[in-house]
């Protein structure tokens, strides 16, 4: 049975960040040999948790993102950690469509979508105490 | 209808090293495009614009081919 | 004036993150706006860093490798540090063609290739408290 391998990546809370996370997760990705839909997918998954991290849990403000990316046997797991304003309501803010942006600014999709493109989505988050979204994904069907 | 349906399971399980492949291509050609229209060498920036993706993306595909730099040297005679 | 980004890495010390780190340091140069050029040099130094933590640092045995990248102004600093055997004699071991790898398996040419695809690079190390190499580059002359 392989090891479980683990990076773990700290990074400032800047939009700049987002695609360097989406591509530092593909890399790390690129050795359980995926196909490019499941990279896609990651990917997508990995910006919308970032995004959210950048302006929801810092609210455009400087902090600290954590992001860890595993995997063990077939399984990629992220970790995507800010310690920022935390979610009052997780069930309510993982709902379709519902964000507390402004007037149409964001789609309210980004959890919907991190759901649709990875197998398991966990969230942990507490007012004050920050936000940790855990995604699983099975690579190779 | 064999056809069609190999067709789609190959085009769904494209290897992700193979697009790399493919955009670290695209990502030589156009510097070699930039190249000679501006007679430097272009920024990963210039790249990135010019075959639309972004230079994170370009950068990553460029580690995909172990192409050592003379291969993509343009040739001065 | 811009502000410092940067970005930690912690890692296994298994070959597959030379890879990795290799391209996580590029992908993460790629806001400087380097040459294909500027990137393939800074990619071979960090690939000799981490082969050097990888291979005689932790012996081919388990532990941690830390990679800290960051820009400020026009200068991309890459830090690689291992935990590891550390090194007696620094000066000697950066001298070209020194190695203490069995019959002909290494060149003993990594430290000469950091400094020659870097501007500057630093190495820390004593016997039994693991190694700090940090190398500096400017970018886009
Ligand atoms: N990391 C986070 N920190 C604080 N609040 C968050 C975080 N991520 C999401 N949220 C909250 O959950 C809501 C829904 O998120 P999401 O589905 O991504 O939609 P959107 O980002 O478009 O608003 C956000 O509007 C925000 O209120
Ligand atoms: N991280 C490290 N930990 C312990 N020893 C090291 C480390 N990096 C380099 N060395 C020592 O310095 C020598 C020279 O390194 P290098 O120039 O990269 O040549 P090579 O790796 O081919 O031996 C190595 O043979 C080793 O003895
Ligand atoms: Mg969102
Ligand atoms: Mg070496």
């Amino acid at each position: 049975m392989k090891k479980r391998e683990v990076v773990t990546i700290k990074m400032d809370s800047v939009s700049e960040n987002e695609e360097f996370a989406r591509v530092a997760v593909a890399v790390f990705l690129s050795r359980m040999n995926p196909t490019l839909e499941e990279i896609e997918d990651v990917k997508t998954a990995v910006s919308e948790a970032v995004t959210n991290a950048v302006i929801h849990g810092y609210q455009g403000g400087e902090g600290t993102i954590t992001l860890e990316v595993s995997v063990e046997e077939d399984v990629l797991t992220v970790l995507v950690q800010d310690e920022g304003v935390g979610i009052r309501d997780v069930a309510k803010a993982m709902e379709p469509m519902y964000t507390t942006a402004p007037d149409g600014e964001r789609s309210g999709m980004g959890f919907s979508f991190m759901e649709a493109f990875m197998d398991q989505v966990e969230v942990v988050s507490a007012p004050g105490s920050g936000t940790t979204v855990t995604m699983r994904k099975k690579i190779g069907r | 209808l064999g056809e069609v349906r190999r067709y789609l399971r190959d085009n769904n399980s494209i290897r992700v090293s193979r697009s790399l492949r493919d955009t670290a291509y695209k990502a030589i050609y156009a510097r070699e495009n930039l190249m000679k229209k501006n007679m430097k060498e272009p920024t990963i920036m210039e790249i990135a614009d010019e075959v639309g993706l972004s230079k994170e993306e370009i950068t990553y595909a460029m580690d995909a081919i172990q192409t050592p730099m003379s291969l993509y040297e343009p040739v001065y005679t």
